[in-house]
């Protein structure tokens, strides 16, 4: 029988290995998977490099991940933020390569690497500082960009239910990044509020399919974690 | 003269977007727009981070922490409204699907270039986010903006000095002072919104040189 | 107020042109907006540019569209099957000119032109007769093929259910071309099942939102049709 | 020498399934192997027309036309199934998630090259689906014809004479004679299937030299 839950979120990242690329879904705080990037810094794999849209917040989260100096280097698309101290002191300190990508560009190089294109143009960019360097070309009257897709060894996301075949559905605009990461990495791994049961979900409904899934932790509300760890 | 303040700007982009347009309003003052959008008028307002249909700020204790805007700010959703992953948002935005975005901007040049992304200074820490996206993706680029800096410098230029966010895409300003469309041969008052203030003190103001032809 | 309910589908399809490109959703029949299509025949535009997956079963719908004469090229990964006689018959004479794409090089199409993409590499038809003189590219270690969008002047597509944003679902495997054709098109008209109030279509759950939609007529199930007709 | 039928290879390609594998059947011959996947064994099916987890053939008189596979045949849904669109429907295949597809063929050579869409007769109406995305995309691409054609030769070749579908794509062949991996040096006989030919025998038939280590 299919079972794609883990009991623990430290099982299911144990083997997360030093210098792994690994995505986290997200948007600013909606969507990221806060537990399991919590257990991926007690797990102690270094060397990183991220994937997300921004560079942490605060001193939670993936900024926690930065702060911890776990991180290598980060594609993303808007690090700077007035709470995203742990990057800002690291990346001046020459510490963390920075990969600035525009928000549409970061998106699309996930979702090339997820449904197999080795490249794609676009015309975000064109004549930017960010295009420097880059293969452009003009078809059909408009300047593109070349890009190539965005490949990772993990995706770290969060999803609002799942079944125990991995199908996963999400909560409002939480959905964000994760069902192109969960498509675009090697394991994926989710964090969900609620495990229903396989059929639970109507097949219409379902956002990312299980396929693209390989380990699920449900993981209670903060309130009900706090007490069972009590 | 009487410049318009920013209430009064948003009030003016509002006027001019039409029932049924698909709309991103960018970060800042851009989204103040939204509070200012004619009643009864029907407009669908898009957000980079997966949603078409955003409405009003929720009332205080009612915020939900997965339903933001991409200023990572609390909306709610309109009936009609629906949520999407942010590859097939920006599929949106890059396709052409957009009818209108609003950005805010550094400096506008006469070609419609725009620069809003970065200030220039070597030591910055860059960050983009969706604008280089809406800047080449939307059917119509509207920039909101001061017309001047705090030391008096126009933000309309024949040439941009801080680093681009897209070349020859902006088509309407709205400042404190005017609006003006940007056209392949240069700027076109549209109208003067400062109170008292003459089309010659304005063409002095503006850095560029501004035609006007009177409504007849 | 928005509403893009047209009241018929003659109304919905009047302006379609001479040498349009109009692309038709559906695999087979299930997804095949059969009313829209013979509405189209009714309407009279002809020198089309037909993109489907196939060049039409049997006698109705798509296969109609082509008998009538109206088709002077098609895009397809289909075209033969025992009942597409009336392709057949006029590629023999050569008098329909066809581009065969592969059916994920034809989605993967259709999908760059709604998202804005300008050409991407795939690795599909690589080292086939279908790439013969296309730009080939090795990127790391793997051949690819660049391939371009394929935009449309009208999608004609079937959904389920609609409300007057045009938001759309759609039923089981009836889905396939549709929601990508949707973002292709300059114009695109829908047949749905059935009409619902703003509101009842769960936001998690829309498919294609109302933005890829510019007409959609409400068709009764055939039954309905005839019994109104009558 | 007794050949296994179609029958028998459809169940031993089904035997290699292992639990949890995503798979495409290929229309035609391949089809047969969904009916031959061992019970208790949870294997999901993927078909092209956008759905995971096919199901078998639904009773006479409850066929849903919405509901097909890539053979317009009618099917059922798991439960656990899930329908998407066309372009994720390929994005899945051609970006590696699908562990097997199991494909028909004309010709296969001992590089692994794929014949099955063309029999390069000038007049033919090509036609070719799926085929090349899965050929370039499953994991595992898996053979499923008869060894020999009509007059005896073998559709194993040096190289093939049809056109192709893809290159170097093939790891393994099930026909009705023996299954054949595909290796960097050549072919591999996995096993015989049919009752009574010796391997000396199946060399002679077969196009291609083959190798073969006993099992331990």
């Amino acid at each position: 029988m299919i079972n794609k839950f883990f009991a623990t979120p430290e099982a299911a990242l144990a083997d997360v290995h030093d210098g792994a690329t690994v995505m986290i879904s997200g948007f600013g705080g909606a969507g990221m998977p806060a537990e399991l990037i919590d257990c991926l810094i007690a797990q102690g794999a270094t060397d990183l490099t991220v994937v997300n849209n921004n560079a942490g917040n605060a001193d939670a989260g993936l900024a926690a991940l930065i702060g911890a100096g776990r991180v290598r280097k980060i594609l993303c698309s808007f690090p700077r933020q007035t709470d995203s101290w742990h990057f800002d002191k690291l990346y001046r300190a020459g510490k963390l390569e920075l990969e600035l990508v525009p928000q549409g560009t970061l998106a699309e190089r996930i979702r090339a690497a997820g449904a197999g294109i080795g490249g794609f143009f676009t015309p975000t960019a064109f004549g930017t500082r960010l295009a420097e360097g880059k293969e452009t070309r003009r078809i059909d009257g408009r300047d593109y960009v070349l890009e190539y897709p965005i490949h990772a060894d993990y995706a770290l996301i969060k999803a609002d239910r799942a079944d125990r075949w991995g199908n996963l559905t999400y909560r409002k605009t939480a959905r964000n990044f994760a069902p192109i990461m969960a498509a675009a990495a090697k394991c994926t791994v989710v964090q969900v509020r609620e495990s229903v049961e396989l059929g639970e979900l109507d097949p219409e409904m379902v956002v990312t399919p299980g396929i693209f899934v390989k380990r699920v932790v449900r993981l209670a509300p903060a309130g009900k974690t706090a007490r069972k760890a009590a | 003269m009487k410049k318009f303040d920013r209430k009064q700007m948003a009030a003016r982009v509002a006027q001019d977007i039409p029932e049924g347009a698909y709309v991103n309003l960018g970060i800042g003052l851009p989204t103040l727009v939204a509070d200012y959008l004619p009643k009864g008028r029907e407009i669908i307002l898009h957000s980079e981070n997966g949603v078409l249909g955003i409405g009003p700020r929720p009332p205080q204790g009612e915020e939900d922490e997965d339903l933001i805007n991409a200023g990572k700010e609390p909306v709610t959703l309109l009936t009609g409204g629906a949520y999407f992953h942010h590859a097939d948002s920006f599929g949106m935005i890059r396709g052409r699907h957009l009818d209108f975005c609003v950005l805010g901007a550094f400096q506008v040049s006469a070609a419609g270039d725009l620069a809003n992304w970065h200030t220039g200074e070597p030591d910055a820490i860059p960050a983009v986010g969706g604008a280089m996206d809406l800047a080449v993706g939307a059917k119509q680029v509207l920039v909101m903006m001061e017309h001047l800096t705090k030391d008096g410098k126009s933000k309309l230029v024949e040439r941009c000095t801080y680093p681009l966010t897209g070349a020859r895409c902006v088509n309407r300003v709205y400042t404190d002072l005017a609006v003006i469309d940007i056209k392949p041969d240069g700027l076109h008052l549209v109208e003067i919104v400062a109170e008292g203030l003459s089309f010659d003190e304005l063409q002095r103001l503006n850095g560029v040189p501004l035609r006007y032809r009177a409504a007849a």
